[in-house]
């Protein structure tokens, strides 16, 4: 009885307490922080980048709010970790749109996340910015189309690149190594899709789920289609070390590309001694060689005790940006609704990553070969191609 | 009396899902109410081939993938109703584990559970492969949602109604002589032959229904989440629901129901990300070390007093050696 | 002679060890027929080849006229034969009656889907062996017994327990392997009383046993069994003085190779 | 034909890897009537620590590591005996649920960043054939393990001791063997077979934090597919697995590569009526 008195008459005094501090500083309500959603693959086979993802976007936010955040308002980031499930990723939507109340989020961790989010994200009127390179995340079918926005160059800029410069060597005859996975199959339709045009040809296809624990079976087969250089449509590190690996042992030795998807110290780390001059397309030089927008990043990274690890961190924080940048630009009041519409009209956007961020109404693929580097593998590190 | 004494189990099933359904207000709790709910009704399925016949299915979350694709197919290819997916979700599943079991029933169990991965790794492929009809490694977006059960809410109902039926059928079949004859063969197929069972044909109808129930609840997974991609319902989540059914009790038919609220609540609850599997694999050693027979199993003796408390048990004659003293 | 189970030529090897050798049984209708020999005299084989556990290598098995020869033990049971097991295989946690209705799976008719979604014929069939099921279990004397699990019961209660879950399949022919093994002599009289009984209804039983003085009370009619082979045939008193039997089997009492459980 | 040749023996290499990891499986299963769903996460948490350390010392503390973990896993065998339990699966359930958290705690220690090191660099070339010598030293690791547990199993007093405990759990007790410590015993011998398979793996190809369950079920499959009932057959297994694999990696294309192992496996499951016996009274 007494506590229940003693309880009632606490919660009472801090009821006035708050309502004396909201009259005192009317401001207080006004910058209530602008919720942004971020819905990463941070546990399940894509934690390879949803927790670097999640590194980033933490670092990058308290940077940015530093500077102003949106106009003074401060933002805010609740993140949803979606285990690299679909279920998962709409549920995440759903979560953090109804409970959180974000008026964009960024993600869904995959592909095939996104376009499981995706309706969702439609029916409850709030943008994805999607850091994932699956052509079919903007494909034109989907209806949820308006409502999705790419923060990473998509595979087929990547893939195009790769085989561009493949070509442009003199290599015409193309092994693909990819693993069984959508972005890996992407690999060899767009490869096969492109080869007239570039004038190559696919010789030889060879497949691995992301587990395999010996890979000379698929490079015999390529050293036996005659491959004059391979194009590795890997983002799994250990596969594609793997492979390289193998391909030295049995004595395929042409050139290698790795796709963008390796572009991760542990691949480097991994691959060792015997991949010098290895070819690897990388959105930007996060690790080894930083514009100074990611150096800025990298720095940020560092003192919060993070290891830069190359990609998530990079496409993780053009989300973020591109959501603030939106923000800034609203006149009125900010909802999913009006972040959506702002995000159509942006261009030229600048983030920690190279390249420039451009949406329009018809085009949803934000960034393009401009934020794309070739690196090649030098003493364990990866050098930017001049 | 002894109608109700049958339907125990559908009777509670129903009065804790009225009760949820008029309690769960928040939005988001509704949403994982739905996706628990799907992955009770796999669950029931493992309860069945597992818990009723003894047969360890690795394969039950592919076959809700057929179901899924199925009704996903029709609805996608060929704009067919979701009815005619249903058809195709419960018939699908149902021949595939038929025929496997046909083929593997023979062998002991742990071999049965092998040639349940090798399916699902065929399975798998099959899905991942075939990217005219699939969607291959993408997965088929834009599955019509139900018209009949379009808000969250409305799907919380309708997955309720598919659990409380499932439990029906489920519970009329153990009481009749295949539940029997499912009950023998898993304690000694031997026994179940001299009683004149058709120990393969028996329990590969079980293992086949078994199938069908997860094809249901793929059906209701592809019309709720409207896409569904290779990897959506794979190893992962059968071995998730062999645990459901076991933490909850496998050989009651509403363990596997009471481990997926259990498990589900729990994931929900859990700090996320990458201690969660920590949490998550020592919870389940510790409920495996304080629960033999799963959560049903302890509160068995403590439910079965509370129910005779409640209603007036039949009338029996003592037996004579009672009617002495 | 259409009446009645017969096995005549009864040949079955498992390796290079001929365990039937033209074995041969016949069971009449009404009557108890022993099957006696020494460990490894091949009766347990021929209990199983007749009851459609093993397949025999050659040979004919016929139930009234019916060849049933190499079938499954579904169709055998079927064709009116039941069996029991040499150990009880009673799942300890069923009740009695439950393992009692386990046994007239034969007895229903319901399909699986008529079961599945219980429909009105299925639920008739269930009522219908339910109390198929009672009259057994008040028949043995079980009635008390019915909700208690197997597992609680006396040896003596158990055996019982399979003669009724036996013969609940409605089976013509009872076959019951070593059923007084483990019994102690007030449960064993209890058992023989029973089988007694239903052989006077007119089952036709087999009995295999290694406790000679037991076939000797029992039977009308004993076979005894050696490397296979039939030794001797005929009725207990005739059985008893054949020397041959003296020599191979009460001999090997004598030298106090008894074996009664094993 | 050498081509043939060069994909058997690439398989023969890879099998290695399997019937590695089938070892340990089939080891708890002959003795303990259960599987250890933990083996590749004693794997997984040797090669991370192996990995990080480097050299002969990290293998060292990567497979005191790896037993550790598969101490803690003895030791919810011996609470789950004490407890009652006496169903294999139950056993084998809750070693799933280390292996779940062990991976957890890889995730959350090491991140998601694969694991790998550099092996040998040398390259032998045999009749045409270049060969890294890591190939033939996984093979050769995993014969003289295999023989060294046969020798065990077989020859020794305590391998008796430990199959009487799995034949007949009650009658070994009663025969005076500490059956519940002997099984123990068990557990704890696969986390140092799993950590040997792990450094393998490490030096070979490299594995990263969902590795664990993989191997696990690779190990499962390698030792049933020849019947689980002695460890020899488990190796075997590996082998033939690791081979179709190879074969199909080679001539198969895309979506043959993945199928032609798994139906390998049923149709050997099929066919091969295992143990078919057992269950289906006499009949054959």
């Amino acid at each position: 009885m007494t506590s229940n008195q003693t309880t009632s008459v606490t919660r009472r005094l801090a009821i006035c307490a708050c309502l004396g501090l909201t009259l005192a500083w009317p401001s207080f309500a006004q910058v209530a922080p602008l919720k942004i959603g971020a819905l990463l693959s941070m546990s399940g086979p894509a934690a390879v980048f949803g927790i670097p993802e999640r590194d980033a976007i933490t670092v990058a936010l308290e940077d940015l709010n530093s500077q102003g955040g949106v106009n003074g308002r401060p933002v805010q980031v609740i993140f949803y970790d979606d285990r690299t499930d679909a279920a998962e990723a709409g549920r995440g939507v759903n979560q953090l749109v109804s409970r959180d109340q974000v008026v964009a989020i960024i993600g869904a961790g995959t592909g095939g996340n996104v376009l499981a989010a995706g309706p969702i994200a439609m029916r409850l009127k709030v943008p994805l910015l999607a850091p994932v390179g699956t052509i079919a995340a903007t494909d034109k079918k989907n209806a949820f189309l308006p409502w999705v926005f790419r923060v990473a160059p998509s595979d087929a800029v990547n893939i195009r690149t790769i085989l561009t410069d493949a070509a442009k060597d003199g290599n015409k005859r193309i092994g693909v190594f990819y693993q069984e996975d959508a972005y890996g199959k992407t690999g060899v339709d767009v490869a096969e899709q492109l080869a007239q045009s570039l004038g190559i040809q696919v010789v030889g296809s060879a497949p691995a789920p992301y587990t395999a624990t010996d890979l000379t079976a698929q490079a015999i087969k390529l050293r036996e289609a005659n491959a004059q250089a391979i194009f590795m449509q890997v983002s799994v590190a250990s596969l594609g070390a793997g492979f390289v690996k193998a391909a030295r042992q049995v004595g395929l030795n042409v050139p290698i590309y790795g796709s963008s998807g390796l572009a991760q110290k542990s691949f480097v780390d991994g691959v060792g001694a015997g991949a010098e001059g290895l070819r690897v397309l990388s959105i930007g030089n996060l690790v080894y060689d930083p514009s100074p927008g990611e150096k800025k990043l990298s720095d940020l990274l560092r003192a919060a005790g993070k290891v830069p690890q190359g990609w998530g961190e990079l496409v993780g924080t053009n989300g973020l940006v591109a959501a603030i940048a939106a923000a800034k630009s609203i006149k009125g009041e900010i909802t999913g609704q009006s972040m959506r519409d702002a995000m159509e009209n942006l261009c030229g956007l600048e983030a920690y990553a190279r390249g420039k961020g451009c949406w329009t109404k018809d085009d949803h693929d934000g960034w393009r070969e401009d934020a794309l580097v070739f690196t090649e593998i030098a003493n364990g590190r990866l050098r930017t191609r001049k | 009396m002894k109608q109700l004494r049958n339907h125990a189990n559908s009777a509670a099933a129903l009065l804790i899902a009225v009760l949820f359904a008029l309690l769960l207000r928040d939005p988001v709790w509704i949403d994982v109410a739905v996706v628990i709910g799907i992955q009770a009704l796999i669950a029931l399925s493992v309860g069945l081939s597992f818990g009723q016949a003894g047969l360890l299915s690795l394969a039950q979350a592919p076959f809700a993938a057929i179901g899924a694709y199925a009704t996903g197919i029709i609805s996608v290819h060929y704009g067919g109703s979701p009815l005619a997916g249903l058809a195709g979700a419960i018939m699908l599943p149902a021949l595939l584990g038929y025929l496997l079991a046909r083929l593997v029933i023979r062998l002991e169990p742990l071999a049965v559970a092998l040639a349940t991965l090798s399916l699902a790794a065929i399975v798998e492929v099959v899905i991942r492969s075939w990217d005219s009809v699939t969607g291959g490694y993408v997965g088929l977006s834009g599955i019509s949602p139900l018209a009949w059960a379009a808000s969250p809410r409305e799907y919380f109902w309708l997955v309720l109604l598919v659990i409380v039926i499932v439990i029906a059928l489920y519970e009329n079949l153990l009481a009749s002589r295949f539940g029997r004859a499912l009950n023998t063969l898993r304690h000694d197929r031997a026994r179940a032959m001299a009683d004149g069972v058709p120990v393969v044909a028996v329990s590969s109808a079980a293992f086949g229904l078994s199938a069908a129930f997860a094809g249901v609840a793929g059906w209701l997974y592809a019309h709720y989440v409207s896409y569904v991609g290779p990897g959506d319902l794979g190893t992962h989540l059968s071995i998730s629901v062999v645990l459901m059914a076991v933490i909850g009790g496998a050989s009651y038919v509403l363990g596997p129901v009471v481990g997926a609220i259990v498990l589900g609540v729990l994931m929900r609850m859990l700090p996320a990300q990458e201690l969660q599997g920590l949490f998550y694999g020592g919870t389940l050693i510790l409920i495996l070390l304080v629960a033999r027979d799963g959560l049903l199993g302890i509160a068995e003796p403590w439910f079965a007093r509370a129910l005779r408390a409640i209603v007036p048990q039949p009338a029996r004659v003592a037996p004579e050696d009672e009617r002495r003293t | 002679m259409s009446k009645g189970l017969q096995a005549i030529g009864m040949h079955k090897r498992f390796g290079g060890v001929h365990a039937l050798d033209d074995a041969a049984i016949s069971v009449e209708p009404g009557r108890v027929t022993g099957l006696i020999g020494r460990n490894g005299s091949g009766k347990t084989t021929l209990f199983n080849c007749i009851t459609g556990f093993i397949v025999p290598d050659s040979g004919s098995v016929t139930v009234d006229g019916r060849d049933i020869t190499g079938a499954g033990p579904q169709t055998i049971v079927k064709a009116g034969l039941s069996r029991t097991f040499q150990t009880p295989r009673e799942d300890a946690r069923s009740t009695v009656r439950d393992a009692v209705l386990c046994g007239c799976y034969v007895q229903s008719s319901a399909s699986f889907l008529g079961a599945l979604t219980g429909l009105p014929g299925a639920r008739r069939e269930e009522r219908r062996i339910g109390l198929r099921a009672d009259a057994l279990l008040e028949r043995f004397g079980l009635a008390a017994q019915a909700e208690a699990p197997v597992g609680t019961l006396s040896m003596g209660l158990v055996r019982l327990v399979e003669v009724a879950r036996a013969i609940a399949s409605g089976a013509r022919y009872l076959l019951l392997d070593e059923p007084a093994a483990g019994l102690s002599a007030a449960e064993q009289d209890i058992l023989s009383a029973q089988i007694r009984a239903l052989a006077s209804s007119g089952v036709g039983v087999l009995l295999v046993e290694h406790n000679f003085s037991l076939v000797l009370s029992m039977c009308d009619r004993i076979t005894v069994l050696e490397f296979g082979k039939v030794l001797s045939e005929g009725a207990p008193e005739q059985v008893a003085r054949d020397p041959g039997v003296i020599e191979a089997y009460l001999g090997a009492i004598e030298r106090g190779d008894t074996g009664s459980t094993q | 034909m050498l081509l043939f040749t060069e994909y058997v023996i690439r398989g023969l290499f890879l099998g290695a890897m399997y019937g590695l990891l089938a070892l340990p499986m089939s080891l708890a299963f002959v003795t303990v009537g259960t599987i250890d769903f933990a083996v590749g996460a004693y794997a997984l948490l040797a090669a991370a620590i192996g990995a990080t350390v480097g050299g002969t010392l990290g293998a060292l503390l990567g497979l005191a590591g790896a037993l550790v973990a598969s101490l803690v896993m003895a030791a919810v065998f011996v609470l789950l005996k004490r407890a009652g339990h006496h169903d294999t699966i139950m056993i084998a359930l809750s070693s799933f649920g280390l292996a779940v958290a062990i991976g957890s705690i890889v995730l959350a220690s090491w991140g998601s960043t694969a694991f790998v090191r550099q092996g040998l660099d040398a390259v032998w070339t045999v009749a045409g054939i270049r060969i890294n010598p890591q190939g033939p030293i996984n093979l050769a690791v995993g014969l003289a393990l295999l023989a060294g547990l046969t020798a065990l199993l077989f020859g020794t007093g305590l391998g008796r001791m430990l199959r009487a405990s799995a034949v007949n759990a009650q009658g070994a007790e009663l025969a005076g063997i500490p059956v519940v410590a002997v099984q123990a015993l068990i557990f704890a011998a696969g986390g140092l077979l799993g950590g040997i398979a792990g450094l393998l793996i490490l030096y070979s190809s490299g594995l990263d934090f969902t590795a664990g369950l993989s191997l696990t079920l690779s190990g499962f499959a390698a030792s049933i597919v020849f019947g689980v009932s002695n460890p020899a057959r488990g190796f075997l297994g590996g082998l033939a697995i690791g081979v179709a694999e190879a074969l199909s990696a080679g001539y198969g294309s895309g979506a043959m590569t993945a199928l032609i192992p798994q139906f390998v496996v049923l149709l050997t499951l099929g066919l091969g009526m295992l143990g078919a016996g057992r269950y289906t009274g006499y009949r054959p």
